[in-house]
């Protein structure tokens, strides 16, 4: 009883909860204001990967902000689908239905795409995707949806080009995370390999497993000489310290999922040497790439993740398009659609440009090995991999 | 499947297993004196790997420790975890469970206001301590030790063995031949004789409950040793462990043991056999085989007798 | 029943008389310290309180500082707010008891008067009765044509599927009294279903049909599907068939995600989506939420109207027997297996109806729309509403599925499944028999109250002691 | 199993006319709990017509012998055979319970079983339309057979609940009538499943001296007008030496006496199975003050918590394998 009570009591308190936190937001300022949502995890299992996502977003347009020449003002909204192909529906719609939203970064993830995309297209809202990699999302005529990231065709054949003619791998095993990226990316890599005459033993092992020591042991028994890992880096962290645990030898590989500083933190010295794709250029050297990081870091106290970067590009290309049409006269959907279809840009990652199906026509692919404490750049794999 | 890996994967199964065994006790003793399920228990196994991350993190220095300041830092962790875990259990019941207690509600309101505080738990858990999940810092070089059958183990994988035995044996012993053990074994026997007896089942449901949370404290801190730390780490787990926890016969403290050795090796044998995405089929066919056979799990469900 | 408080002030006041020798070791066990009274033990428990909801409400932590949101969240000024509230509401609960009593009484006898006649006036006549429904299924006819489209979406894609699982896990559990946590299983067969039958999977059907053709289908699937789980495992009880049920959950979830060569496997499966031709008259079933909520109505109300018949004639009421006293039911010659797996069964086609509905609606799904998560919040729902009443569990569902779609608004969506755990917890605590209860329900909880009878058929199995 | 649907009883006439023809019959009879042996070798015939009542202390095995007869216990040896006016026989041992209750075998519980929640109309209903055979489909679709059998089964549980004379009361919960209309609603709810033998769990347990005399009645009319066997398990002396043809007594499972009232009255085992019964009776007794007392003091809601078992003194004393519970 006495719990209720206190239950009771607590009712008031509750209400000054929601009270305070309810008093966020506001409206703010006047004039022209263009709003551009993000679809993408904010909630749910896969959460870290959309505030990675979204805070490039909003780095993005706080900077482009506070540069003051845009003669409008960008904002940003939310639209959360929590990773999962039956929230993306309504997710969309939320940005549809608000008249102020020219342009949506998204959607995160691949499924979410496969519904989405539809009614994106029907509402003539671009939808320009810097994360869905499943190769098929392009082929099947969504009007306005646009892949700002190679797909995993281009990522899975640098890959096995590379072990096949630089490593000159003769048993490889190709590990996914039974994530729609993870399979998508081995897919494609397992495919190339055989045809290069290759062996592969193709393995899966669900993100979030509770012990990888299993995992790795499957790995070590076939006694491959290399390793493709097509998952994130939260998962290739323990994987890989349990790979070195188990007697791994071979050459390790991994995409652009887990090209992330926190691989290292998470593997320790495990992750020595292993070696990380990605279709972004230097991330850490350029300057600009540094003081992205910088900002970033500064703004929402932690490092840049997977996408962050390429979500920030991502926000400036629409924001510098947006800028053009705003001085012809006024932002339109369909015209933002249109001129970002033919938009050239060059970007912290990579530089940015679309064939007529809304495919990233860029689809170089570059190399990177974990040495010591940082992830040092290689080269692009096709002059690597001659 | 060849002998030596035959061996590789028991091994590993036995490690994984024993961490499930004693995450398992912990849904076992809470069956035992109030026949629920507390499907908010693999929210106390995640808070005690927040408590060893906490602790280790604000204590460890730079450079990896060795020797005595190892030992020292692998009890300091798992004490944190245990310590945090028995917090979040003990304030678990006091909230989400006593008033409906003294409301005699039904089971299933039980199964609701636990899966209510388990989003709770771990959402708060999130917003607290980030969403990336986050490896414990290094407390001794993680090298090989032992060879059992050709089998190799690193201490990490010894650490869990030897606690996890550890903190079985002292359970087995606290509920068999301490005087809070006996208490424990009246309620769970029957309630009400007990309360006729003298015994205050506000205090015995309480302790039971931090008994548990000990444990699973402790077990988080080693799942995250062994693996890393995240706020919903302790979902997967969970719910394994409370199949473990039927399969062996729930509120028999040594069928949790059992089921959950036995669970840990079904999960890494298939494994083995058949590959990481078919862990979990292999786990619950078992599980429902088992069932099939002994209704009320391998051990039978003998609430509080043997304990 | 606060008879643990009473007893303890009680035994305080009374300890001087009855402090005979032999029982001085009891009582100086009884003896309550200060900080053990009810007041002092209220003002700790607040305070707790104001501490956990500045956790709730403080700064957003990272993993890149561990300690950053404990730091800010214990040095910032919120914390005093927090307790600085909490002491007042303390205050006023503990020492101005008697003018905040008078006024919630006040209010009170105002607000229990006309809801007494209007209850009267319910009950009384029919026509009432009728005019009510009526206009209230017209309300959810016509009524979101007037919100906007992303409610309607909201609508259609969560709300009105979660009613339809909701209704059909009520009667496994609110009226058979058979705890199933792996409801969303036979969802899922129900979206496969439609995608085998369909074409959409690479193993190629013998006829490809028409989405409804696959209704009838999918129903008969997911009944043999229930039949399947329940024939060997319904002679378990509670926890049992729980565990049994989420590994079955578990098995058809990791099948659907791993059996690449027959599912996609996490790739998902595109469907087509719902259309109709009959040579005089075809539809098809586009982009527009609204024609799918008006299919999804058919199905609701049809699912109601039906499962309304069954409540109240032989076979609801053999449920309620097998619910109350399974042994008692046996014995009066229910056949008590029969009877639960009817129960299953027909929980488990409704659910495939909201699968094929689902899978025609999207347009795509893959296997992650099935996950345990889901089988959890669904018995929540019916649970929350109040389980065994069908008003309840379409509110429940409702409004649980609605409430983190509008807590968006205003909490951290990162956050909004704490707020809603906080609320079970509390919804639990307050009202354990659901918001809308049926009465059966309601009586039965008010016995277990009183000591009678365990209210659910999940109680521990039979024959624990030896 | 028949197909008939319901039908009216049968005269006052069939009391008497299979007199005579075994019933019920069991041999060599053994039930054991891991150590305890609750059955020992029990023989019993039960002649069609007869009230036969078992008798016995505390942990006797009475309620053990109604649980096998029955199929909730499956005893490990022995035979249990159930012969129907209509002929043939069933082996009762094993069987399951609801299909024992379906070939004419009722019963009702010691401690009151009623499905609470229910009112005591809907709780003669499930009773008597479980040989009805209506399928969940029609009844959804509401077809006329349905509707046809939801009557039938309503004339019929008036009917019953008009010869127990509870008819006013149909409208009222289980759970909330009084002690001795709960025990004649359950007598009532096995009537209603059209038995051909009723067996009786003490049912004048906790009732008050004008309720035993109502139900000594009752039992008496059911047993003459509506010629079903009744099998009784009554601690009430007089109840049973008034109503019971025969007596059988059991002690530790073991039959000690078999023969009319009178006869068993004078057979020196009983009594002194009986005079030591007396003593452990008065020992619970004590057991029980000692419990009552500690209770109040405690206060932890234990006057709360007890159970409905508080009928008799002796049974908080009682062996706890006698009581309900186990299976």
């Amino acid at each position: 009883m006495l719990n209720k009570t206190i239950v009771k009591l607590a009712i008031p308190m509750a209400v000054g909860a929601l009270a305070l936190t309810g008093c966020g937001g506001g409206d703010s300022g006047s004039g022209d204001a263009y709003k551009i949502a993000f679809q993408g995890p904010l909630s749910g299992d896969n959460v870290q990967l959309g505030q990675n996502m979204e805070n490039g977003i909003k780095l993005a347009i706080d900077q482009a902000n506070a540069e003051g020449d845009l003669g409008f003002e960008v904002e940003y909204v939310p639209v959360d689908d929590q990773g999962l192909p039956d929230k993306a529906t309504t997710a969309a719609q939320k940005a549809i239905d608000d008249e102020d939203v020219v342009a949506v970064i998204g959607p995160a993830f691949s499924g979410p795409a496969d519904t989405a995309a539809e009614i994106y297209g029907s509402a003539g809202l671009v939808a320009l995707s810097s994360s869905a990699t499943r190769p098929d999302l392009t082929t099947k005529g969504y009007e306005t949806f646009l892949r700002a990231v190679p797909n995993d065709s281009a990522q899975g054949a640098g890959m096995a080009k590379y072990l096949a003619n630089k490593t000159k791998a003769e048993k490889v095993v190709v590990v996914d995370d039974k994530t729609d990226y993870g399979i998508g990316l081995a897919d494609v890599a397992e495919k190339d390999l055989k045809a290069a005459g290759v062996e592969v033993v193709r393995q899966s092992v669900p993100q979030k497993t509770p012990d990888y020591s299993a995992a790795a042991k499957n790995v070590t028994k076939n006694k491959p000489d290399a390793l493709i890992y097509a998952g994130y880096y939260q998962d290739a962290g323990p994987f890989a310290k349990k790979l070195k645990e188990a007697g791994f030898d071979g050459v390790a590989m991994s995409g652009d999922g887990t090209n992330d500083a926190q691989f290292i933190q998470l593997a320790g010295d495990a992750s020595d040497g292993w070696l990380l794709t990605c279709p972004c250029t230097d991330a850490t050297k350029e300057d600009a790439t540094k003081k992205f990081a910088a900002d970033y870091e500064k703004e929402f106290k932690q490092a840049p993740g997977t996408y962050s970067a390429e979500s920030y590009d991502a926000a400036m290309m629409i924001i510098e398009e947006i800028k053009k049409l705003h001085e012809d006269g006024g932002v339109e959907r369909q015209a933002l659609v249109d001129a970002l279809r033919a938009a050239k840009y060059k970007g912290l990652t990579k530089e940015f440009s679309f064939d007529d199906k809304g495919e990233f026509t860029n689809q170089t692919i570059y190399l990177y090995q974990v040495k010591g404490e940082g992830i040092e750049y290689q080269g692009s794999i096709d002059e690597l991999a001659g | 499947m060849s002998l030596s890996e035959f061996w590789d994967f028991l091994v590993l199964g036995v490690v994984l297993g024993s961490l499930y065994a004693v995450i398992a006790i912990g849904y076992t003793l809470v069956y035992g004196v109030l026949q629920l399920l507390n499907f908010a228990h693999s929210e106390v196994f995640m808070f005690g790997g927040y408590g060893g991350l906490l602790a280790l993190t604000a204590l460890i220095p730079e450079s990896t420790p060795s020797g005595v300041g190892s030992v020292a830092y692998v009890l300091i962790g798992m004490l944190a975890g245990a310590a945090l875990g028995g917090a979040v259990a003990f304030g678990l019941e006091r909230v989400a469970y006593r008033p409906l207690r003294r409301h005699r509600a039904p089971r299933l309101v039980f199964l609701i206001t636990a899966i209510g505080a388990s989003f709770f738990l771990y959402n708060l858990a999130g917003k607290l301590f980030g969403r990336n999940p986050l490896p414990m810092p290094s407390m001794y070089e993680n090298k090989k030790v032992l060879s059992v059958f050709g089998a190799e183990l690193t201490i990490t994988q010894v650490l869990i063995l030897v606690s996890a035995v550890a903190m079985m044996v002292g359970l087995d012993y606290v509920v068999n031949r301490t005087k809070m053990g006996s208490g424990i074994r009246a309620v769970a026997q029957d309630p009400e004789v007990a309360s006729l007896m003298g015994v205050d089942i506000d205090k015995v449901v309480s302790r039971t409950f931090v008994l548990g949370g000990l444990l699973g404290g402790a077990a988080g801190f080693l799942f995250g040793t062994n693996s890393q730390v995240w706020y919903t780490m302790g979902f997967l787990p969970g719910i394994t462990a409370f199949a473990a926890a039927v399969l062996g016969g729930i509120g028999n403290v040594r069928g949790a043991m059992l089921g959950g050795l036995v669970l840990g090796v079904v999960e890494t044998m298939t494994v083995g056999l058949w590959g990481d995405d078919w862990r979990y089929v292999g786990a619950f066919v078992v599980l429902v085989l088992v069932l099939m056979v002994r209704p009320t799990g391998i051990l039978g469900e003998r609430v509080g007798r043997t304990a | 029943m606060s008879i643990k408080t009473s007893a303890a002030q009680g035994a305080g006041q009374d300890s001087p008389k009855s402090a005979t020798a032999p029982l001085s070791a009891a009582a100086r066990l009884r003896k309550v310290h200060w900080y053990q009274e009810p007041r002092w033990r209220r003002l700790g428990a607040l305070l707790a309180l104001a501490v956990t909801l500045r956790l709730m409400t403080g700064e957003e932590g990272t993993t890149q500082d561990l300690f950053l949101a404990l730091r800010e969240d214990f040095t910032g000024v919120g914390l005093w707010i927090w307790l600085a509230i909490a002491v007042a509401v303390w205050a006023v609960r503990e020492f101005l008891t008697d003018q905040t009593s008078r006024a919630v009484e006040g209010t009170k006898k105002v607000s229990a008067g006309p809801l007494d006649r209007v209850r009267q006036v319910w009950s009384a006549d029919k026509r009432v009765r009728m005019g009510v429904l009526t206009a209230v299924l017209a309300l959810v006819v016509f009524g979101p044509l007037g919100v906007e489209r992303y409610w309607q979406q909201v609508l259609v894609d969560q709300i009105a599927i979660f009613v339809l699982l909701a209704i059909g896990l009520n009667v496994v559990i609110g009226w058979a009294g058979l705890l199933d946590l792996g409801f969303i299983a036979f969802f899922a067969i129900g979206a496969y279903s439609a995608a085998y039958w369909t074409g959409a999977l690479p193993v190629q059907p013998p006829v490809a049909l028409n989405n409804f053709l696959v209704l009838p289908i999918a129903v008969l699937t997911c009944l043999v599907a229930g039949v399947i789980l329940g024939a060997p495992t319904l002679r378990l009880r509670g926890d049992y068939l729980a565990i049994v049920t989420l590994g079955f959950h578990e098995i058809v979830y990791l099948m659907a995600k791993n059996a690449d060569g027959v599912t996609e496997g996490a790739r998902g499966v595109k469907v087509e989506r719902f259309s109709v031709d009959l040579g005089f008259f075809s539809y098809e079933w586009k982009l527009d939420p609204m024609p799918y909520y008006w299919l999804l109505v058919v199905f609701i109300v049809l699912a109601i109207f039906l499962f309304l018949r069954l409540e109240h004639s032989k076979v609801g009421r053999a449920w309620t027997a097998i619910r109350e006293d399974e042994v008692a039911a046996a014995a009066t010659g229910v056949p008590t297996v029969r009877y639960k797996l009817m129960a299953f069964a027909i929980g488990a086609s409704t659910s495939g109806v909201a699968g094929v509905a689902y899978a025609s609606k999207a347009g795509y799904f893959n296997p992650e729309n099935f996950a345990i998560l889901l089988s959890i919040l669904v018995l929540a729902y019916v649970i929350f509403g109040g389980m065994g009443s069908i008003p309840g569990v379409l509110f429940g569902a409702a409004f649980l599925v609605w409430l983190p779609e509008y807590l968006r608004e205003w909490v951290d969506p990162k956050d909004r499944y704490m707020y809603l755990g906080a609320l079970l917890v509390i919804m639990m605590i307050y009202r354990p028999q659901g918001v809308l209860p049926s009465r059966r329900r309601k009586r039965e909880l008010r016995m277990a109250e009183a000591g009678v009878g365990g209210a659910d058929a999940t109680g521990p199995a039979e024959g624990r002691q030896p | 199993m028949t197909t008939e649907t319901v039908k009216k009883e049968q005269g006052p006439a069939g009391g008497s006319a299979g007199a005579g023809e075994l019933v019920l019959e069991t041999s060599g009879v053994t039930l054991r709990f891991g150590g305890l042996t609750s059955l020992d070798n029990v023989e019993l015939r039960m002649r069609r017509g007869e009230v036969l009542a078992v008798i016995g202390p505390n942990g006797a095995g009475k309620t053990s012998l109604f649980n096998s007869l029955t199929g909730a216990y499956v005893p490990q040896e022995g035979r249990i055979v159930f012969r129907p006016r209509e002929g043939g026989e069933h082996s009762l041992l094993g069987a399951k319970p609801h299909v024992v209750s379906q070939w004419g075998l009722a019963r009702t519980f010691q401690n009151i079983r009623l499905f609470g929640a229910l009112t005591a109309l809907e709780n003669v209903k499930i009773a008597a339309e479980t040989r009805l055979k209506t399928g969940p489909v029609s009844i959804m679709l509401g077809l006329p057979n349905a509707r046809k059998a939801e009557r039938a089964s309503d004339r019929r549980a008036h009917e019953v609940l008009s010869y127990v004379g509870l008819l006013e009361k149909m409208n009222e919960l289980a759970g909330s009538l009084s002690y001795g209309d709960q025990r004649r609603l359950e007598i009532a709810r096995a009537l209603a499943t059209d038995p051909e033998v009723l067996l009786l769990d003490e049912p004048a347990a906790g009732t008050n001296p004008t309720e035993k005399l109502e139900l000594e009645e009752l039992i008496r009319r059911i047993n003459t007008e509506l010629g079903v066997s009744v099998l009784l398990i009554e601690h009430d002396m007089r109840l049973v030496m008034s109503v019971a043809d025969r007596v059988m007594v059991l002690n530790f499972g073991k039959k000690i006496a078999e023969g009319s009232p009178s006869q068993v009255q004078r057979d020196p085992a009983v009594i002194e199975a009986y005079l030591g019964a007396v003593a452990e009776e008065d020992e619970a007794a004590v057991a029980q003050a000692v419990a009552e007392g500690a209770g109040a003091q405690e206060g932890a809601g234990s006057g709360a918590d007890t159970d409905t078992d508080t009928d008799t003194g002796a049974d908080a004393g009682a062996p706890q394998w006698d009581t309900e519970e186990h299976k």
